[in-house]
């Protein structure tokens, strides 16, 4: 058995390194820089039940040393994800990861319907997208709707299911407690922090919808500490993201409490971090003689 | 085929100081395979963390090198002015469609405004290779910073517009496009300012018109969706994939 | 009058430029640099109602371009503030903000009453830490206990009483209208993102107390995204900070809804940055023409 | 008088490549007024964010000129060894109280390990010059990673330590202090990793010693409260303002 291989509850990947939603395409993109199949796992971008065109350019920008994002869930729709991508995606060689992102309740049931297919290794659920219905309140920061959630994609597939949380909340453990409690299978974590950057020359937002998504090396801190916080609060495994840009960044996530990492915004900097931070690791498990990467996650805690 | 490797600069030349340089780079597989009007994407230092969309301006296939054609605007663009020679460089490319490039009947029009000249070289030598007669007109703001007039001049009689009228004809591209005999062009291309291409888009019933769109990249491989121009369709196109070059009557412009 | 005369309510600062509690001592330690009367008005370190020793060492570390500290309220105490420090302080010719910190609210009462002296400028009161009563959730994340907090130093002083948001809630917003209903005359923000930085060789939090309070350049898209809320929430001023480094930032800050701006790990990093900022908003006013710098405070919500 | 100043780097000399490091930098304000065992708080570059502190090595009050010695642990300090002759280099200080220095009945032994002998040569130098004899007993782990003995050997005898033992007394500088005759010294000094210092208070009885200690700083001023080190009444004194000189037996460096 390899030293990397990464058994997230019932979901077993090659090794810990997978790569984030909405930063790897559909992975049709990277495939001219490495074989895919030396990956962990892609989470695609975002799905949601019908086409999205997406937000009003400038939909991202540099700042800080990261990036703002709001693509605004630009994508097919499901039936077009299903249909015309992913075919091709389950060809690779590594885990399929589908992303999805509802406006209720019912269409996270829906989609997670949809997707009960062969081919899709695990249901990654976005809820940081606002609920239309219940007045915009997102579902990743109340902690019940977290739960309803939760619990209608499991009731839906017999895919694991990874909740995915969001950042931008008061008590992370609590969210993390509360989609434990609905079913959730792993957590990913974290979603963008919520940031705005301001052009003073036009006195404008630079981001056409004003505030986006920041993510990349800064938020790496606050990741580090809610992954620590969830480690403690739950006996689901994590998946850690935010800022990973090296071998260093994944083991500060694994040490804090992860068992498997997700690159994102870095693989818009080099798009072989993932391939890298593979190498790093297996160089880390041989030099300090490990039996597997896993006997590291959540050393801090010990 | 997409290659992300280390080139190494083997020219960075200032043809305007801190304003505009072109810089030559020994990077064989991507001179191989780019086509006129395709970019690099360039890891210009350790910031900013996103590299940076730059036009292939000229390729030597035989020497395996290409060359970029840069204005200094920000620290991204600064680093690149302070590569020097023998120093490697981190690439990615050739990226984007490119220009269609085949015979015509007659002669083919690049027009180009500000640093949206720089595609224009390379895309006028392909088009000459394959037996096309080229013209050019570009746009500068001035005679002091205008800049690499002597290359287009290689491959083709060049009219030049000035805003302030200190070389050529005084104002846009326009102010020659106004009095241009268009009868006379199979073909034109154009690469500028938003309002350059907003005016180009006037004269698309009349020619065969491509323009090569500018947008703010996160990945520049078809990736973060961040790229994208309205569509006549009102759908959205990726600039670094679909793009950076579409047909004029494609686009939109509208807000 | 001069064109960066500040009135935030019933506080008039010559300049909008401050200094952040924490970063800046008490002045003092910064007075060989420049005059302090320079600035608009000093932030002093938080005081609480009896000394503190503080944390145990480590407690700062620079990570991701940001800083992360956990000095734990070090601090003589409120008494000693008022006997030792204070007199000295207000000779600088610069309004004197005394940021203060309680266990309790009640203690918040106390402290208010306590420096209800002449030369004192503002209190700014400081609801990040943790409650000790309530079983240490902290002041800050509960729009209630905010009120209380804010209620209770209003009802002891006769000061303008400065409510410091955190950034680390779910919705700055609820939390900016809490202090405003509860009588708060400005609202200073962002303090400390809680973040944590692993050392990989050691397997060890870098920080002693494991997480702390993550500032700097890489905090400014999230505090200028709230700044952007709590100004559309609220009818009182806000301070703006959080990374602010040079006068773009300080721009981007009142363009968002700023009246005033803090500098604070900036003043680390270059003791001149205050200074330099005065100087720079001073050349944009009249570069641009205005009659005030007030003129461009929330100007992108035009 | 704290000055922040734009210096001019006149020397940048790896004593050992990569690794050791000696600059010297005109700025006469902070020459003029610098005591030994102080230091500058230096910003080596955009990134890191925070300045780095780092000792006076040497001064010369004449030409106006400061050096410094410095070990290559991180990009602070890398930043530092990439420093070119004639370059300005932003510097704070001199920051911190420094050692004591008076006319003693007897000598002065100078005790460093590692990097921590930096501020020695300086306080040896005016130890020196008020009419003291000095001796020093210098720590490294081998022959290859010392370094600046010479400039030590100028003012007085020399004793060396290496761990691996290729030269002088095989061991720490411990292995020297246990047969060293106390009762000949007046004053003693030391500068060096904590396992060295923790070593050090186990004579502090014996003479009359001065610590030198290091802690993460946050602003170099005294303001931040980061880099507090324990004493032995339990409370907590700033290294960057009380310090970074400690009487040893006021330090405790128990957890
Ligand atoms: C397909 C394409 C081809 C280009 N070809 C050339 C060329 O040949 N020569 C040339 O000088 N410039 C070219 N540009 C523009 C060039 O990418 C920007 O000038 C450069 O990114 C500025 O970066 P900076 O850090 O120097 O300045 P910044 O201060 O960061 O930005 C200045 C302006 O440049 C633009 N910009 C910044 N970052 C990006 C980004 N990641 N993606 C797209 N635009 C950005 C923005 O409009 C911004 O307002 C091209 C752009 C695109 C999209
Ligand atoms: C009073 C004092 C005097 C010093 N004098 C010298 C000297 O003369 N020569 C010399 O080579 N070194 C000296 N040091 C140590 C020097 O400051 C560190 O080696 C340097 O900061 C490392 O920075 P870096 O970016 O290269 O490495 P990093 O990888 O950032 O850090 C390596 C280690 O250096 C220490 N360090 C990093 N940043 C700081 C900081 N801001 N404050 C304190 N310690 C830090 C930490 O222990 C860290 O683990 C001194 C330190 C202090 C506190
Ligand atoms: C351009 C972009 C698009 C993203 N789209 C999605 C998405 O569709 N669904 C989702 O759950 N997360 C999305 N994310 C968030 C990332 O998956 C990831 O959680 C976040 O960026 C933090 O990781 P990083 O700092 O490594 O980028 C997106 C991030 C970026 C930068
Ligand atoms: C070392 C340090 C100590 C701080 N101490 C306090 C404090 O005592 N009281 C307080 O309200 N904020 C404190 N803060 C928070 C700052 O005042 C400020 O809100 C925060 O650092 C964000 O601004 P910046 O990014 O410009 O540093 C401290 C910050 C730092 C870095
Ligand atoms: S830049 Fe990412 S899709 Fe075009
Ligand atoms: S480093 Fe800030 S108090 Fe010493």
């Amino acid at each position: 058995m390899s030293k990397l291989e990464c058994q997230l509850g019932k979901l077993l990947l090659k090794n810990p390194v997978t790569v984030a939603s909405g930063t790897f395409g559909s992975g049709k993109e990277f495939k001219d820089f490495y074989d895919l199949s030396l990956l962990g796992g892609i989470m695609v971008k975002g799905t949601t039940p019908e086409k999205r065109v997406g937000n009003k350019p400038q939909r991202l920008v540099e700042t800080s040393g990261g990036v703002i994002n709001s693509i605004g869930l630009a994508n097919g729709g499901i039936d077009d994800f299903i249909f015309n991508i992913l075919p091709e995606a389950k060809t690779y060689g590594t885990e399929i990861i589908v992303n999805i992102s509802g406006g209720c309740i019912e269409e996270y049931g829906i989609m997670a319907h949809k997707l009960d297919l062969e081919g899709v290794g695990a249901v990654e659920v976005n809820i940081s997208c606002p609920n239309v219905k219940e007045g915009g309140i997102t579902f990743g920061t109340d902690p019940e709707m977290a739960y309803d959630v939760t619990k209608i994609v499991k009731a839906n597939t017999s895919k694991p299911v990874i909740m995915k949380l969001s950042p931008n909340v008061t008590n992370i453990a609590i969210m993390a407690k509360a989609v434990e409690s609905g079913g959730a299978d792993i957590i990913s974590m974290i979603n963008t922090l919520i940031g705005m950057s301001i052009d003073v020359e036009k006195r404008k937002p630079i981001i056409n919808n004003v505030i986006g998504g920041y993510s990349g090396p800064p938020i790496k801190p606050v990741a580090l500490r809610m992954v620590y916080e969830v480690y403690k609060a739950v006996n689901i495994p994590i998946i850690g993201m935010g800022g990973i840009m090296n071998t260093t960044d994944a083991l500060e996530f694994l040490m804090a409490g992860a068992s498997a990492i997700s690159v994102g915004t870095g693989n818009f900097v080099d798009p072989y971090i993932p391939i890298n931070i593979i190498k790093g690791l297996e160089e880390y498990v041989e030099k300090n003689g490990l039996l597997s990467y896993k006997e590291i996650i959540g050393a801090v805690h010990r | 085929m997409i290659y992300k490797c280390d080139g190494i600069v083997i020219d960075n030349e200032p043809l305007i100081k801190d304003f505009i340089y072109l810089m030559k780079i020994k990077e064989t597989k991507i001179a191989e395979y780019a086509k006129p009007g395709q970019f690099l994407e360039i890891k210009t230092g350790t910031l900013p963390l996103l590299r940076k969309p730059i036009s292939i301006f000229a390729v030597d296939k035989v020497e395996g090198t290409i060359s970029i054609l840069y204005q200094v605007k920000g620290q991204g663009t600064k680093n690149l002015s302070q590569f020097k020679i023998g120093q490697s460089i981190d690439l990615m490319g050739p990226l984007g469609n490119g220009f269609a490039v085949e015979k015509f009947n007659k002669k083919c029009l690049l027009i180009g405004g500000g640093i949206g000249v720089a595609p224009l070289y390379d895309l006028g030598l392909r088009l000459k290779e394959v037996g096309n007669e080229v013209e050019f007109i570009l746009g500068f703001s001035s005679k002091e910073t205008s800049y690499a007039i002597e290359y287009f001049k290689e491959l083709g009689p060049v009219k030049i517009a000035t805003i302030d009228g200190s070389v050529g004809v005084k104002g846009t591209v326009g102010a020659i496009l106004e009095d241009y005999d268009l009868t006379d062009i199979s073909k034109a291309y154009g690469c500028g300012p938003e309002p350059m291409l907003k005016y180009l888009k006037t004269i698309e019933d009349e020619v065969d018109l491509e323009l090569s769109l500018e947008a703010y990249m996160g990945c520049g491989l078809g990736a973060c969706l961040s790229c994208v121009c309205k569509m006549n369709d009102g759908d959205y196109k990726r600039v670094c994939k679909e793009g950076p070059v579409f047909k004029a009557k494609e686009v939109s412009f509208d807000e």
